[in-house]
């Protein structure tokens, strides 16, 4: 997990580089400080469980096991990205994991996954679906359709909002009259919970508690993670709308200084492993990068291709 | 073969899939026991019981993205809109998500989805509950739109929209559901993209869909009887469109008519017009015209909406116009 | 109010007569057994207050102080119905008496009473909205955004919500997981009650409660209202869902009939006074029709007219 | 005069109306200290405060809702959607509710909505945030529609967007936003329904909007240094669409090419294309012909962007095509 977390991190500050540097086009939001959400929630789930996600989302679907190069090559738009360069940082999908989508809509992935919960639940393959949201996509109507109609039917399906205070500058404080995402799974008869998101371990623990509930028909689980980004929004965001005290406050939280002493603490990690860890997710980076930089163009005669099947 | 109604034809349609592939299932606004607003649905649920007729909330933007997830991972649901007017609460789902995946997401996914949803006026149903919306989606790319005219095709095109593999619009019409015609009993695909000649003629061609196709004949028969001998195409599916259909015989006509039920503005009569315009304006006599709504929501009063809905004698009139023009 | 609760009873026995004798067409739903809502709501508000209604709303209507006459009239489809034949029973406004109009989108006017409520708190003119709204409509994601803007921004409005059990054939029991429509008020941090919608009295003061929080800028109120459709959901209905002995339970505690007793109880009506307030009401209803009768069609020619101001 | 940019003439009608009328106020997703996602209404929090420069949660269908019941009761919201592929969420409250209300209604009430969002690609966003829906919406009745090609239009038409009775679509483009171009100070008003020519011309004429007309003007200079004149019409509204000019335009050039960004099935090309071939169609040496985006959604990389957008590249290939073609 620590390693993923790792990998998670360079990944995203290397893309956010390459970004600025004008090698990535559009856009490139990155999750950088939400790290131990998705590595959590995968590291305790079944290989054939499915994941659909936000626009928010290269960590989500590098933890679920999708190939660093080809989501590097997605960003960079190039033919070997998992959408070959159409979608770019916020619609890509590999459905050989299991990764169903990041999708531009926010809150437009919630029904979907909702429904491939109830695919899973009519084929009765034991699987779960993770549908992740952010704060944000919490006061969307998918949110509030989707999880009733989850309710009802009981479906294997766990919503895994990432609660990092803000949508774009719009402090969750301001847009929801309550304390919490997870206050509102009552009004659906969903079980909720509020987690510490900074804290693997935590996520783990929780997700795996939701995960039986599904696997045992019992239905639909909400967890809020509390967690921080620790970057803008996109490009251009200059971060007016939150504090320097309060992103400091945050960055002595970040996950994975906080996996790192918990490690050490039990004498799992040690600086050479460490060295180790990073030096093997560095490679990995670089490795995605070059892939990425090497893979071709896409062809402009094909753009039309695939529409239908 | 025997006769059955256009709504009993898409009921026979949906028993026969659910029974030969275990994956097609439906859903819907009160689908199951009631049957569904217009009763299209009556009896599933004793055969197929409530997992495979689901009954779902009001809640029209998510239980189409709800039937997507599903389809993306094998399922072939069956979506019924209780009214094509909620269609615009599911706009984003089907222009942002459902029609887009497959290609946006490098071909990785299919989506066979079905969406059942019935159109049109006639009924005093007034502004939100009469509209016909199948043109505006056909401004959605990756979208197919199937609107049978007969119950033979009705069940045909439902056949063949739940076997496809892509999200399909299927339009029903609220006034053809009683309507009764020969429907094979066995398995029945219709093609899409074909349109059929309902009627031969060689002064002028009229296109249409759905309804508008039953009207058309009607317009016809009466103009044969003025000696003006018109051939009614009916188009079948908007998406994909058969335009060639639709030039060989205004080619041979050298007048076409283009006879729709929603509003005018941007709707099947300015495509498939301007497409035949620009393959065969040399051959044409006059050039083509539409008949549609003029654009204003449908009130309930049916004298008024009579006013505003295309109809056989409108179907005429305009025809006759025609003929008198070149 | 007694008045008002007979006069909502008769016009709409009488509008479900003329529409099965076919003078009516398209749709035509009835409130029967609903009538203490609107009356208990709009005896303690004051005339200047907003209502945005449901595809339910003759009663609203009347009770909110519209011309029966006119009502009825655009049943009729006529010229002098409050949309001139165009709207029909499910898209009528009087806006003279402050009725926003009814509306045949499930959950469509949550969000226009919430922008109303929005306009009245920036006017500073202190009136109230009221939001009507069904069981079912509580499903629809207008719901779920609408409160929750109304909370944050603490609008003047009153989300009252009919629960009548059904929404068409859907029972609120199998349409969502929690017991009480009032328990989603909690997700947004509105205060929310359950109040007995057939006791006219109790409608009037869970109103005032709500209409007093609303003026004094503590923001909206959810009141569900537990009530019961005594007639099909529209024409075609059989009503195969539900049983024959819970419409009878239900007959029981039918809201004139109760309020008739507590009235009667205390002293206010006897036989003689009750027959002189039926037949005041009965003579309206006579009335409107007759007026609806003669109104004239409209003309064909003028229905292009007005899309634009 | 001065230049300034397209963004900021917009910021400056915007903030001119709101101090001529306490009724006109600002409603959107981070609008208020953060400007917006392109800073349009960057620095309108600090004059007019929260109240009038108010942030939404992400609701855009219910945000459309409550902008449209406040203007009901007679105040003026803009609001401002993030991109206008979100305006898929707010299908139903534009279609359903806003546009039809006041027809519905009787004319009882006036609905003063004005909904401003950005349109187009070119900057690598992608399927879900490059889409030019305008078309899309001309098939709405009661909805009117402005897309300002320069600085001066943004803020003439917004002005009369902010003070029509009715709902407008206000459609800006995001590639223009940092365009410079003379803007008058003080009140500027651009009327609705009157294009603007923004090049006199000869031998075929060009009928574009927004950022298609700024590309048409650029192949218009390519084609005068081939010899081939072409006049450009900037259609400035959409509805209500100037037919007259184009049409007037056409006759004398005998050559119609329309340009259109958004995708090409049902768009402006097809009702403006039909809508002038049925009044002079003897006047053309060729039919009208159509540039625009091909029916599939659009892609992140600008190379493959690049393959389906329209640009004065195309526009010149096409403009010689006719020439040639009659
Ligand atoms: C329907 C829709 N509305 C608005 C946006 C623009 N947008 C992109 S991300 C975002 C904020 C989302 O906030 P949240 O859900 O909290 O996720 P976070 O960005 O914090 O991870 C917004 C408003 C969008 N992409 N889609
Ligand atoms: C968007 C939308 N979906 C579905 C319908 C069809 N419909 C009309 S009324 C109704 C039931 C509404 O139930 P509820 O909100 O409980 O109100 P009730 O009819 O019980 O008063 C339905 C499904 C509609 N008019 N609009
Ligand atoms: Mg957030
Ligand atoms: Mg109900």
């Amino acid at each position: 997990m620590y390693r993923d977390m790792l990998l998670l991190r360079f990944f995203e500050e290397r893309a956010l580089r390459v970004f600025l540097e004008g090698a990535v086009v559009g856009t490139c939001h990155a999750g950088i400080g939400q790290e131990a959400i998705p590595v959590g929630i995968f590291s305790v789930l079944r290989p054939d469980d499915y994941a659909v996600s936000t626009h928010r989302g290269h960590g989500h679907m590098l933890a679920k096991g999708a190939d660093p190069r080809r989501v590097m090559a997605e960003l960079f738009g190039r033919r070997d990205g998992y959408a070959g360069g159409r979608g770019g940082s916020q619609h890509m999908a590999c459905f050989e994991v299991g990764f169903l989508g990041s999708n531009g809509i926010t809150g437009g992935g919630i029904p979907i996954a909702t429904g491939a919960a109830l695919a899973c639940k009519m084929k009765r393959n034991g699987r779960v679906v993770v549908s992740f949201l952010g704060d944000g996509a919490s006061n969307q109507g998918t949110f509030h359709e989707s999880l009733n109609m989850a309710a009802i039917w009981k479906l294997p399906v766990i919503y895994a909002c990432e609660n990092n205070l803000y949508a774009m500058s719009s402090p969750w404080s301001e847009m929801a009259a309550v304390k919490d995402v997870a206050e509102r799974g009552a009004a659906y008869g969903i079980p909720a919970e509020v987690v510490d998101g900074n804290d693997v371990l935590a996520v783990r623990e929780s997700t795996a508690r939701a995960a039986a509930r599904a696997r045992s028909g019992e239905g639909p689980t909400l967890i809020e993670f509390k967690t921080y980004r620790f970057c803008g929004h996109s490009r251009s965001d200059t971060m007016p709308y939150r504090t320097r005290e309060e992103e400091a406050e945050w960055l002595i939280r970040c996950p994975i200084l906080r996996f790192s002493e918990r490690l050490r603490s039990l004498g799992i990690l040690d600086d050479s492993s460490e060295a180790k860890l990073r030096s093997d997710a560095m490679r990995i980076v670089a490795d995605a990068e070059e892939f990425a930089r090497n893979s071709p163009e896409p062809d402009p005669e094909s753009v039309a291709e695939g529409l239908f099947a | 073969m025997r006769e059955i109604t256009y709504a009993r034809a898409i009921r026979e349609a949906l028993a026969q899939e659910m029974r030969r592939d275990p994956n097609v299932f439906c859903m819907g606004e009160d689908i199951a026991l009631y049957g569904g607003a217009f009763k299209v649905t009556e009896g599933l649920l004793d055969e197929f019981g409530p997992e495979r007729v689901r009954n779902t909330p009001i809640s029209e933007g998510s239980i189409t993205g709800v039937a997507t997830g599903a389809a993306m991972l094998g399922m072939r649901p069956v979506l019924e809109l209780m009214f094509c007017d909620f269609l615009a609460l599911a706009a984003d789902q089907i222009l942002n998500h459902a029609a887009k995946f497959r290609h946006v997401y490098g071909q990785q996914v299919r989506v066979p989805l079905t969406i059942r949803t019935p159109s049109g006026g006639g009924r005093g149903y007034g502004p939100t509950h009469s509209q016909s919306l199948e043109t505006w989606f056909m401004r959605v790319p990756g979208l197919k739109i199937a609107c049978p005219a007969s119950s033979a095709d009705a069940k045909g095109l439902l056949t063949t929209a739940i076997r496809d593999d892509n999200p399909v619009l299927f339009i029903e019409n609220k006034m053809l559901y009683s309507l009764k015609g020969d429907v094979p009993e066995g398995e029945h695909l219709v093609p899409f993209g074909k349109a059929a000649i309902l009627r031969r003629g060689d002064d002028l061609t009229i296109a249409a869909y759905s309804r508008m196709s039953v009207e058309s004949l009607k317009a016809a028969s009466i103009l044969a009887g003025e000696g003006i001998s018109a051939e009614v195409i009916d188009l079948r599916t908007l998406c994909p469109l058969d335009v060639d259909t639709v030039v060989a015989s205004a080619q041979r006509t050298g007048r076409l008519l283009i006879v729709e039920e929603g509003t005018i503005t941007c709707g099947l009569g300015a495509e498939l017009g301007f497409r035949v315009f620009e393959r065969i304006w040399d051959y044409l006599e006059c050039p083509p015209r539409r008949l549609a709504c003029p654009d204003v929501p449908i009130p309930c009063n049916t004298k008024l909406e009579a006013a505003i809905l295309p109809s056989a004698v409108k179907i005429v009139d305009e025809a006759r116009a025609m003929m008198e023009a070149g």
